[in-house]
């Protein structure tokens, strides 16, 4: 049960921050009237299909369509030939830059296919069973190359090359010769090899994570449609309308005023739909066909050809004095990126040591190209990556000590005038609190029996701001709408119509929440990096203090007073000018009916560039029991602690760390990409991809942590929805470590693992 | 999925030749594991036959012996809820209602879960621990066959052109009997068995066992009658001699392979511990009866 | 070759034509337009396609639309009645046990088969049942404590009725 | 004056090694141009692919954002995120 005692601590009340609605959109989602990416259909629309290199690394030699497009129904065929070559370029999508012309290759190989799964050539028709049949009709000639997916293997000077223009970026100088290293990151402070030298405690650790999928469990799905006159109209789930219309515009080589994208509901996302795959494709067949059409992934196509993150490798060195002061730390990170440069290890360096006052440090990262799918963002892209070597180094350091592992994070954590590892100092932080917490939480103390163990890890996410849109309409009865460009992935709306209520006063029933087309709301960046209630909110919540600015002016008006005589409480404007005693409280309803007389609709859109999001600290407690014979483990309790700022909706901010704790137990115990030989995906579905399971998991306690409301918001909200995947990782294999006697370093923990090292143990 | 004739005969002869028509024609159940596999193409049947219109291939009658004659076709769900099957075969009951989601139990049948031959497979060592005997009809007739002989390799049965399973015969229990059946899997749910481990036992009236079959699955090309580790039961009362009999003779049946599921190294131990725990689960169940 | 089928959806007559290859889930979604029902991996594993066949929890996408020949079919467009949402939709509402919200359909129509099959559910029995249905948003906490309190809320009306 | 600290990124290929330094600039915009100006490159570089930390808070194409005098300016790659 999340415990809401910092709430009462703090003197500020709201009517309805901090209060449990239902949230606007529910009724369509649990009735199945919400129409997710799928669920859309067009009169005269087609299918689409979409054919797949059977090749982990291999030369396109060539593609022959022409059974294809004689058969009967086919209406399209496109292959990489079809799109522009793009020169190397960042883009901004608003989120981690990308590069262009990767993003366009990645959508449709040119020549060369780069991992299992890497899209070469679609088919059209009138139906799907004619797009399936014709897709094995296409002839593709293949000359299979070497490939490597193992990123130290990648690395190795004789490693299969993926692409001739990779040298690495971030050394001293430009390397001769080209090679899978995309890039060094390296964040330095102080001397880490004189610190470690005079450390009186030293631990050092290797640690290893498989690639692991976002696993939102809506594929992705779009219709698309391209008319004569080259406007072209896209409906898709994706976390940023605004970011297919640049995406898709950049790929086709046409301009962006040329794309209209309609949002969809989300099937989830977690990072995984902050780039494009279909649209383009849907696009440019729609195009040819002169017919709008569909295209959906299966599960199988999800897998093998969508961002997974990345697996890594992590080695930590870290020094401590006897009494637990941590003196040293470094830390060396690999990581996968898949075909394309672009894995999160920079945020994973950035994040690293975030949570820690740390003296001196050497974090350094690669970026490494490798014959597996592009990675693409997952919930605080590299973060769990590097805090599951970090946080199971600080466990064996806290052992070695015999110090509480919760007492040696308290001891060098993290607070207000601590300056950042990744640089900047911090302030508004409430990371000692949210340990505390744990620390006084009844789960912290069960006693635990035989073959049982308890993990103790923090975690740290920046969390974004970013350009924003909100707009706010006053109805003629005097109710609300907002709008906003960002799709809603988690419950967003909740928020974006409770904080229009607290600013107008009026319950959150009658304000509606609508997430319109690209054309019909200004640029937003899309939802993600834990922005939106953040950002977004503001924009809703300056809208909203930009219209009742403008209903006082009118009520003045009404009154013929002075506006500084007119004040804004509980929906209604009040009289202050005591010449106009008898002046009655004009209600938002009453001055909407007279908005025509009053100087017409009344509604204001605001842009902004949100900056200056608080920083979120997680901190998680998981016991475990294991079978000491199977080495099948069972989570036995699992906490989650997080500054969460202050909470908009705390049901949607609890679901958000169990959501996250959730995916992280995943992680460390089942879940990883599986290649055979060939770097064909042996795990392509939710069988052998085992996600956590409703039967597999136990209540996940939360407790939301307001002690430091981020002085940005006009609520004091912070980011929340990616701190809670950090921690798991290694909560969860400190607990196993704890409960075998066995340091476990190699995710995910599967039985046959555990069950081997408890033999070794033995021997 | 690729394009094929449905049909949904209403007697057995009909079936028959539904079958023997196309070679690749193929048995519709509960389709759990078929219609998934012609949705990857890994199968493209120019028939399907559903057989659950055909009388017998589904429900679950009493046999004159007091045995139980199961419908193949009859779904795991309607197995749990029979009055008295799950008292007198909790073991088979147990490893049918294993197979996959509630979901699927409203579907998935023994009868597919044999013949799609996994050597996974979880309902087939529950079968074939509990002696039940196959009735397979076909061109040639009626004709009946152990469990165990059905499955000859991953995805290979012994059935003819035209043949299919119409029902399982159980024998009847007697008192101071039972059986239990138990895997591993990596979750708590939804995996398919690392290894699976089926026992019956009927004890005599001085407690001990007077007979035992143990069968494994998973860790062999198809699910195994181990006779030593039936033996090793057979004469005792479950003691830690016994017990340590069965887990050596379980491990040395095992013949499995390295996969994306577990290793040949797992795999082995597992047998072992699993055919231990599983044989106390049905001796404990036999004392109580 | 079409084949004709005929039976009941949400109480309805419903009638279509289907290849035999068309799944039960792809007959709901594109003749019958009935898209509440979501396809989340196509093979058994996540639960989005959950309906209810003769009163028997199934995935639509693992039968075939021919197979539902006469056969009485409930999907999650029809629990809602008469204007009011069934209490379970209600309960997850109120426990805000849905992020995305792709899976709650099958989340909801599996837990409606459980409470009929199972009044007073454990807390264990409850995640049993819906292991079959994946959620990849709320860790299941919210979910469970949907259908617990949905099922004391029927008994409640049971006990009322 | 303004200091200036660059963690991570290639600010120090464009300084000669400096990765601390003082600028005189009292806004993001105006800094972006005087790097440009001491170290040709640098002031395009920091604009796209770094963000900046003014005094512990991160701002990320924010040219309009004020320093003050002994204002902490940290340069710092752009974050993303899920």
């Amino acid at each position: 049960m999340t415990d809401v005692l910092d709430r009462q601590q703090t003197e500020t009340h709201f009517a309805t921050v901090g209060t449990r609605p239902i949230r606007p959109d529910g009724v369509d989602k649990v009735t199945g009237r919400a129409a997710f990416g799928a669920d859309f259909v067009m009169p005269g629309m087609i299918w689409g299909r979409i054919l797949r290199s059977p090749y982990a690394h291999a030369r396109i030699l060539g593609i022959d369509t022409r059974k294809a497009l004689a058969l009967p129904g086919v209406k399209a065929v496109v292959t990489g030939a079809d799109f522009p070559d793009l020169a190397s370029e960042i883009i901004e999508g608003g989120e981690a830059a990308s590069n262009s012309r990767d993003m366009a290759v990645n959508v449709i190989a040119r020549d060369k296919a780069l991992y299992e799964g890497h899209a070469v050539a679609a088919v059209a028709a009138i139906s799907p069973a004619i797009a399936e049949a014709a897709l094995e009709l296409i002839e593709v000639s293949y000359e299979p190359l070497a490939h490597v997916i193992d990123v130290e293997a990648a690395m190795a000077p004789d490693a299969p090359l993926l692409h001739s223009h990779i040298f690495t970026e971030g050394l001293e100088e430009r390397p001769k010769l080209p090679s899978n290293i995309a890039r060094k990151h390296q964040f330095v402070r102080g001397d880490v090899d004189a610190a470690l030298a005079a450390a009186e405690v030293r631990v050092e650790g290797r640690y290893t994570t498989k690639a692991v999928h976002q696993g939102y469990i809506e594929p992705h799905a779009c219709v698309a449609s391209m008319s004569e006159d080259g406007q072209g109209h896209v409906w898709c789930s994706s976390q940023g309308h605004f970011m297919v219309r640049s995406y898709c515009a950049k790929v086709l080589g046409v301009e962006i005023s040329n794309i209209k994208v309609t949002p969809a509901e989300i099937g989830g996302g977690f990072g995984g739909k902050t780039t494009i795959y279909l649209e383009p494709i849907a696009l440019a067949l729609s195009r040819i066909a002169d017919a709008p059409v569909k295209l959906v992934m299966t599960r199988d196509e999800v897998f093998r050809a969508t961002g997974p993150t990345s697996g890594g490798v992590i080695e930590v060195k870290l020094g401590a004095k006897k009494d637990g002061t941590i003196t040293a730390a470094e830390v060396e990170l690999k990581f996968q990126a898949g075909a394309f440069p672009g894995s999160p290890v920079g945020t994973a360096c950035m994040t690293a040591l975030a949570c820690y006052d740390i003296p001196n440090f050497r974090i350094v990262g690669w970026d490494v190209v490798t014959n597996s799918p592009k990675t693409a963002a997952y919930r605080a892209p590299g973060a769990p990556i590097s805090a599951f070597g970090v946080e199971c180094a600080l466990d064996e350091l806290a052992q070695k000590l015999g110090m509480d592992p919760v007492d040696l994070r308290d001891k060098n954590g993290a607070r207000d005038g601590v300056k950042a590892a990744y640089g900047p100092t911090f302030q508004n932080i409430a990371f000692l609190d949210t340990l505390a917490r744990i620390r006084q939480h009844p789960n912290y103390h069960v006693p635990l029996k035989a073959n049982q163990g308890r993990g103790v890890a923090a975690g740290f996410w920046f969390n974004v701001g970013g350009e924003s849109t909100g707009a706010v309409r006053v109805s003629d009865d005097g109710t609300l709408t907002v709008a906003t460009g960002n799709p809603d992935i988690g419950g967003s709306r909740a928020g974006m119509a409770m904080m229009a209520a607290e600013v107008f006063g009026v319950p959150v029933d009658n304000v509606r929440v609508t997430v319109p087309d690209t054309q019909s709301i200004g640029y937003s960046m899309l939802t993600g990096g834990s922005r939106t209630t953040f950002a977004v909110g503001m924009a809703v919540v300056r809208a909203s203090e930009k219209v009742v600015a403008d209903l006082k002016k009118r009520a003045a008006g009404i009154w013929q007073v002075a506006e500084d005589q007119v004040a804004w409480k509980n929906g209604e404007a009040i009289c202050l000018d005591p010449a106009k005693a008898d002046a009655k409280p004009l209600t938002l309803k009453g001055l909407a009916a007279q908005s025509g007389r009053t100087g017409g609709p009344i509604q204001a859109e605001v842009s902004l560039n949100a900056q200056g999001a608080g920083p979120g600290f997680a901190v998680h407690s998981c016991d475990v029991e294991v079978d000491p014979e199977t080495g099948h483990v069972t989570v036995l309790r699992y906490t989650a602690a997080q500054d969460v700022g202050r909470a908009i909706h705390p049901s949607y901010v609890e679901g958000q760390l169990q959501g996250g704790a959730a995916q992280g137990v995943g992680w460390a115990l089942n879940e990883e990409y599986i290649f055979d030989a060939e770097g064909r995906m042996e795990n392509a579905g939710f069988l052998d991809y085992r996600v956590p399971v409703a039967s597999d998991l136990p209540m996940i306690d939360t407790v939301l942590i307001e002690t430091a409301p981020n002085p940005r918001h006009p609520f004091g909200a912070k980011g929340v929805g990616e701190a809670p995947i950090v921690p798991p990782l290694a909560a969860v294999a400190n607990a196993v470590s704890a409960a075998i006697g066995v340091r476990m370093t190699d995710l995910p923990l599967s039985p046959p693992k555990i069950r081997a090292a408890l033999d070794a143990k033995k021997a | 999925m690729a394009q094929f004739n449905y049909v949904a005969p209403s007697s057995v002869d009909e079936a028959i030749s539904a079958l023997a028509s196309a070679p690749t024609a193929r048995v519709l159940a509960g389709g759990t594991d078929l219609i998934v596999q012609m949705k990857a193409g890994r199968v493209r049947p120019a028939t399907v036959v559903d057989v659950k219109r055909v009388p017998g291939a589904v429900g679950i009658q009493k046999a004159a012996d007091g045995g139980y004659v199961i419908g193949a076709a009859t779904s795991g769900a309607v197995l749990g809820e029979h009055a008295t099957l799950p008292r007198d075969w909790p073991g088979v009951v147990e490893a049918a209602n294993l197979i996959g989601s509630t979901q699927v139990q409203g579907r998935a049948s023994l009868g597919g879960n044999l013949c799609n031959a996994s050597p996974a497979a979880d309902s087939v060592p529950g079968l074939i621990a509990a002696r039940a005997v196959c009735v397979i009809v076909g061109p040639a007739g009626r004709r009946e066959a152990p469990v165990e002989t059905i499955q000859v390799s991953p995805g290979r049965t012994s059935l003819q052109p035209g043949e299919f399973v119409l029902e399982f015969r159980l024998p009847p229990r007697p008192k101071r009997a039972s059986d239990a059946y138990l895997r591993l899997i990596p979750r708590t749910e939804m995996d398919i068995a690392v290894v699976g481990a089926g026992v019956s036992l009927a004890l005599g009236d001085d407690g001990k066992i007077a007979e035992a079959h143990v069968s494994l699955g998973a860790v062999a090309p198809t699910s195994l009658l181990v006779g030593p580790a039936g033996a090793a039961l057979v004469g005792g009362k479950l003691d830690e001699a016994s017990l340590a009999a069965l887990d050596a003779a379980a491990r040395a049946a095992c013949n499995p392979i390295d996969d994306k599921r577990g290793t040949i190294d797992y795999r082995t131990k597992i047998a072992g511990v699993l055919a231990r725990r599983v044989a106390t689960i049905a001796y404990a169940r036999a004392e109580a009866r | 070759m079409k084949l004709h089928v005929s039976t009941t959806v949400n109480g309805d007559a419903a009638e279509f034509l289907t290849d035999p290859g068309t799944t039960l889930l792809d007959a709901l979604r594109d003749e019958l337009g009935l898209t509440g029902s979501k396809e989340g991996c196509g093979s058994g594993d996540c639960g989005a396609c959950s309906v209810i066949v003769d009163g028997r929890l199934v995935c639509s996408c693992l039968m075939l639309a021919a197979e539902a020949e006469g056969k009485r079919i409930e999907t999650i467009e029809g629990l809602a009645r008469h204007g009011e949402l069934h209490p379970i939709q209600q309960k997850f509402l109120e426990h805000a046990a849905l992020q995305c919200g792709f899976c709650t359909p099958g989340l909801i129509v599996a837990s409606k088969a459980l409470l009929d099959a199972n009044p007073d559910p454990t807390e264990e029995e409850a995640r049993y049942w819906l292991a079959g249905n994946l959620c990849r948003c709320t860790g299941y906490d919210k979910v469970i404590r949907a259908v617990l309190d949905a099922a004391a809320e029927l008994r409640q009306e049971r006990r009322v009725a | 004056m303004p200091h200036v600290l660059a963690m991570g990124g290639d600010v120090a290929r464009f300084t000669g090694g400096a990765s601390e330094f003082e600028v005189a600039a009292l806004s993001v915009g105006a800094m972006i141009r005087e790097l440009e100006q001491r170290w040709p490159g640098l002031g395009e570089y920091v604009e796209r692919r770094m963000a900046i930390a003014i005094d512990g808070e991160i701002f990320q194409d924010a040219d309009g954002a004020q320093f003050r005098h002994g204002s902490e300016v940290c340069l710092i790659p752009k974050i993303g995120g899920g």
